[in-house]
């Protein structure tokens, strides 16, 4: 089927969109909770654990100077394992530069993820292969790809949805308003994630926005906004996994808002203790995520030390792999510096890839 | 890389104008290939304000040829997303200045995207931006841009002056598996000429230059809406006695080094003409490697004839603004003649 | 005052937004618009005839060859009457290319208003002494610039509301997003105000949004929204002097619809018969905002010969001047081109200069 | 125009980094002038991601030192709102790449309001953007871009190399009536030297090139993070029998044609060098204008060293795109000695 010789958009006489609730939406802990696989919630708990253990590993990778920066993910797991298991193997995700966990909870290979931030080139692995964009640096620059990614499939008749992810801050950018535009116009399959951390480096939420909720900005494009809770991975992998489907099924995009909380600096380079209080994340540990799904996993009686030793054997082999392997020095080419800048190189290219050859061989030959 | 296959002309020759030549080859490009999909403002029902795109939404239907939302990074952004689900996105930009708010796609992404997955992710993309002044356009709508482009590696810069050019450079283009600027000059949207597009001779490849007068005394180095000034000029200057070359570049990226070093070699002198402001515009790079190479054939620096470095002025000042035939003259005259010999 | 050292944005904490009217708020023809002053009422009428007429008359210009272009307001006359009588001489007006009318209403020189689209100079006012920005070709990026005005106004403890002018097709661009959104965190004194007349250029609506108005768009940014008939002279007015009021008094920024109705073709250069049928133009003249207000005056007993004498002999006075002085050749020096490039023009442009003048000096020698 | 007062030095001085003659001269700024004011990401509380803005917030309160919200286009458009009002806004880039969103307001506003408005609304405007690379920035923090700009009339774009200039071109850039794009060398923001704000005769004003190094044989040219690099490549030289010259041109438009000129007349022989890519880039301009001036003088022509046509590459491998001491030297060489005279 394909919907080649259908307009691309609809008219503009839907009824009114609903507002978002004004509370983010959570199932850990509430009787909803009660009714969800146990597997689901093993599941997400041994994958959040592992990212963790992954966040902390690279962490430790830029202290050993085999990381140039580390943007880290701790405390927001629930949200990036959740974008991961919402996705199907033919869906596209479209990550940002602290998105690194949710690409590898896709499958893709951890070594290969970090290519950016160890510095040995810009993106390491094939996005063709694995449908996963490269991890964006220029904030919400992503988010216009993911809707023409997913239009075009959707033109080809091709049943593919896009997870785009962009920040607090980035919704900020002219870039994020033209992709949901263009998304709401175009019906397209695509699903926008804002994880809101609270901060776009030092800059806390006040000073980015106005709005109650980024949920409340898909009124204004006309697609269903919703507002969850991030910390608590079974809302966000329900919200998500719903939202993929409205997707699928021709329903269109949605924006979904995930409150959560950047445990960590920025990054690495980062002093976090120059803009906000230690209090404040204490505070927030309250409603680690990973604790929140031990809760459940307690009251359900589904928490044994069986599976906290698989799951954390299963962490650590994961990070004693990364370590290994990020330890070696990658192999690299300088020549590559002129091998993929066109399909063929320019008559100035080769001009100038023999100079470099030419130090290249000066420099072995002394 | 000429396609120039020595087969019979299929079709009679008509007179054609440029704008006629760039829809025929949006229409044959969507006709031979389902990847290409054209995305504008105003291109559909419209056609296009220049009517590039006329009849290819009725003929092609809205998914292939489709007005977007207002927003020329949206529009950029999603064509780099249709590329990378292996569409052929032919973006219009509806005028050079209207560009500008796509240029962070166009520079962090278009340029860079094939270099930064190692070829995974190649952009066959076109970005056709009408440029230039000449035809009485209030503020913003007369930009010659093409300096930011040039020196944006990972793209190429092609513009065509001939009615054959512009079809067969657009053909090249949309077929190019790398992102291409197609500058299209304005004022030579309406220059007629007898042309049929299939006559196969005419489809030049990317990067070639060519000599549009031969002449002996010094080379005109142009590109695009100058090339037509340029010829006026040489005819002039035959009244002074100078035989002058013209030499239309085409392509600024990737840069006909041969062919222009040859001329240069050969006439010794050389001006550079273009409407963008002269500092730091295409015509110092050119000026700037034209010596490099031909140091010692040459009796007198390159001299540039451009535009002044001011923001486009507006219609009823344009001319003063202008390269025109006395300017390029002046400047030919100004080739130290006394010094060397013609 | 000064609000110097207040913080100025304000907390994310207010009460969620109510979604705005799903239809167009009106006041001609309702019981509310008896309540209206007649002064009002025939001022307005007085305003909207010589608006168009104004309109017609550009319209002729370019016919004549003394216009480069025209974009005309015709159909949209309540819109740019309200919006230049909501405002006190302090404040700011940021017009797009179609809000010449705005611009004369406000009581700009006609003829300097029409120096961008007469082709002798970008602008042809002096912006700072009649607060009226440059007419802004590039569509919505005198928003941001409405924002900043506005904001610096209110640092100096200046009484000042800037409003900031676009069409429907602008709000598509991301500087449209920036600007609402820098204005809400500022809370500064800015009111949007987007003339929806159903186009942009040959695009028409439904392929520019989804969303359900785009005064919906506000509740994304956290400010009120108000939807607007643009016919209805009167319920423009109020709306805007309402939202220009309530920014004075530190209530932050509005954005505001008009729904009205572009209709002529986007300029004279253009052919509105390729994308549109006359019968769509013809249903609006139903709604023409001159009629409406004589239909008001009419029940009102306000309309008479007196007044329809009075109110043309005004138009047509303008028009004659303005067409007689539009007839004029505009006194030109191309040395005015390096002018007002830089303060002081640069080496390089002095050089430039000498050349031109030289040119001059021969051609008029010649 | 150098205020190179001859009074007596008030203070010692002291090491200082370029950061911190950045952060003394924006204090100062501030201090002096009420309406200066500050926008940017991250300025505020953290004092930026290079500190330079470090306990400005503090002092001068939030609204004259203010964290936006996080979009490049927003900053830029409402600082032209800001500087229509009659304020002196200096806006922060985060980084390099980061202003290409804010480059239609910077095309299409900040270069031509002047203009537009015959003067009426001069825009006082300062757009820092660190940039360049060295420092092991991962893709976009890295970038050179100032040929995008020094081709755009109605931008001043001025970068420092030293710490006293740092303070004084950026005290100059605010002073300015005129927009200027101010380019910090990310690479030498801790670069040191004894350095005292006090000292007036080290205040440059905008469009002054200067002598770091004076010398006979040929002209290295350059600016910014290149030009400590021409000064070590210079004192290597000197073990081959060169002497060279550097001239550090610190302000890229107004261009000093007259420091330059004199300086390449005398030596005959000049290299460019920058880290930005080379086609199109600053080199060009300066290549070609030096040509064009010198053309009897020059035994050789003017050679270029510079970043390759690539995207800047990831920080495993930038040290073989950035011009080297070693590249320079072997640029140097290629002067054709043998045939002109050193
Ligand atoms: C266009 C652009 N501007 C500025 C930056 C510099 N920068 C990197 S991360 C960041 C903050 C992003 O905050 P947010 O979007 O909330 O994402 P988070 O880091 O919290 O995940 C900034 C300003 C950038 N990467 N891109
Ligand atoms: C940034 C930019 N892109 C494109 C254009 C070309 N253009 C001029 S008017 C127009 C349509 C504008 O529509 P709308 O905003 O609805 O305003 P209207 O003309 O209806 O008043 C377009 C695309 C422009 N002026 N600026
Ligand atoms: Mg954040
Ligand atoms: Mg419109």
């Amino acid at each position: 089927m394909t919907v080649l010789d259908q307009p691309v958009w609809h008219p503009r006489t839907e009824p009114a969109p609903l507002l978002p609730d004004a509370e983010p939406y959570r199932v850990l802990g509430t009787p909803q909770a009660r009714t969800l696989e146990p597997g689901l919630l093993t599941e997400l708990y041994g994958r959040l654990v592992r990212g963790r253990r992954y966040n902390r590993q690279a962490t430790a990778l830029t202290k050993q100077g085999r990381l140039a920066v580390y943007p880290s993910s701790t405390g927001q797991e629930a949200c990036q394992i959740a974008a991961a298991l919402a996705l199907r193997p033919q869906d596209w995700i479209f990550p940002s530069y602290r998105d690194t966990l949710a690409v590898v909870a896709r499958g893709v290979d951890p070594v290969q993820v970090l290519t950016l931030l160890r510095g040995d080139w810009h993106s390491g692995y094939d996005s063709r292969a694995c449908h996963v964009a490269p991890l964006s640096t220029p904030l919400a620059t992503q988010l216009p790809h993911a809707v023409g990614l997913a239009h075009a499939a959707r033109l080809q008749g091709d049943d593919v949805v896009a997870l785009a992810m962009v920040g607090d801050g980035g919704t900020s950018e002219g870039d994020f308003h033209e992709a949901l535009n263009f998304a709401a116009v175009w019906r397209a399959p695509v699903v926008f994630f804002v994880q809101n951390n609270g901060f776009a480096i030092s800059v806390p939420l006040a000073k980015q926005t106005a709005a109650p909720s980024f949920a409340h900005k898909a009124v204004g494009y006309g697609m269903p906004g919703r507002l969850v809770d991030g910390n608590d991975a079974a809302a966000v992998h329900e919200v998500l996994t719903e939202a993929v489907r409205q997707a699928r099924e021709g329903g269109g995009p949605t924006l979904v808002e995930a409150v959560t909380y950047r445990i960590e600096a920025h990054t690495n380079a980062d002093d976090a203790g120059r803009y906000r209080d230690d209090a404040e994340v204490e505070a927030w540990r309250d409603r680690d995520p990973i604790a929140l799904l031990e809760q459940e996993l307690r009251a359900r009686g589904l928490f044994d030390e069986s599976l906290v030793s698989e799951v954390e054997d299963d962490a650590e082999r994961m990070a004693a792999d990364l370590r290994d392997r990020m330890n070696e020095d990658p192999a690299l080419d300088p020549m590559d510096l002129f091998a993929h800048v066109y399909a063929e190189p320019t008559p100035q290219l080769r001009e100038q890839a023999e100079m470099l050859r030419a130090e290249l061989d000066a420099e072995a030959g002394s | 890389m000429t396609t120039a296959l020595a087969t019979a002309r299929a079709t009679a020759r008509k007179p054609a104008t440029m704008a006629q030549a760039l829809n025929r080859a949006l229409r044959d490009a969507l006709a031979d290939d389902p990847s290409v999909h054209l995305l504008g403002e105003d291109i559909g029902t419209l056609g296009g304000v220049f009517r590039i795109t006329d009849g290819l939404a009725k003929e092609f239907g809205d998914s292939r040829c489709t007005d977007t939302p207002l927003a020329e990074a949206g529009i950029l952004g999603t064509a780099v997303g249709m590329a990378m689900y292996g569409l052929r996105p032919v973006v219009e930009m509806q005028f050079d200045a209207f560009a500008y708010p796509a240029f962070e796609q166009l520079v962090s992404h278009v340029s860079r995207m094939r270099n930064r997955t190692r070829g995974e992710l190649p952009l066959p993309l076109t970005i056709r931006v009408p440029y230039g002044g000449g035809i009485g356009g209030v503020e913003h709508h007369s930009d010659s841009s093409e300096a930011y482009y040039l020196h944006t590696p990972g793209l190429h810069v092609v513009t065509p002056a001939t009615v054959a050019d512009a079809y067969g450079l657009l053909r090249a283009a949309i077929a190019s598996d790398d992102p291409v600027i197609f500058l299209e000059p304005k004022r030579l949207y309406w220059s007629k000429a007898d042309w049929s597009p299939d006559a196969p001779d005419e489809v030049p490849g990317i990067g070639q230059a060519v000599v549009r007068r031969p002449g002996r005394s010094a080379t005109l180095i142009t590109y695009g809406p100058s090339v037509p000034v340029c010829l006026e000029a040489a005819e002039a200057a035959e009244a002074d006695g100078w035989d002058l070359e013209v030499l239309d570049l085409r392509s600024l990226m990737p840069f006909d080094d041969e062919t222009l070093t040859a001329s240069v070699r050969r006439t010794g002198r050389a001006v550079v003409v273009h409407e963008s402001a002269g500092f730091g515009g295409a015509g110092a790079e050119i000026a700037a490697r034209v010596t490099e190479r031909c140091f010692h054939h040459l009796e007198a620096p390159v001299l540039r004839v451009t535009g002044f470095d001011i923001p486009y002025p507006p219609p009823m000042l344009e001319r003063h603004h202008l390269p025109s035939v006395d300017r390029i003259l002046d400047a030919v005259a100004r080739l130290q003649w006394d010094e060397g010999g013609a």
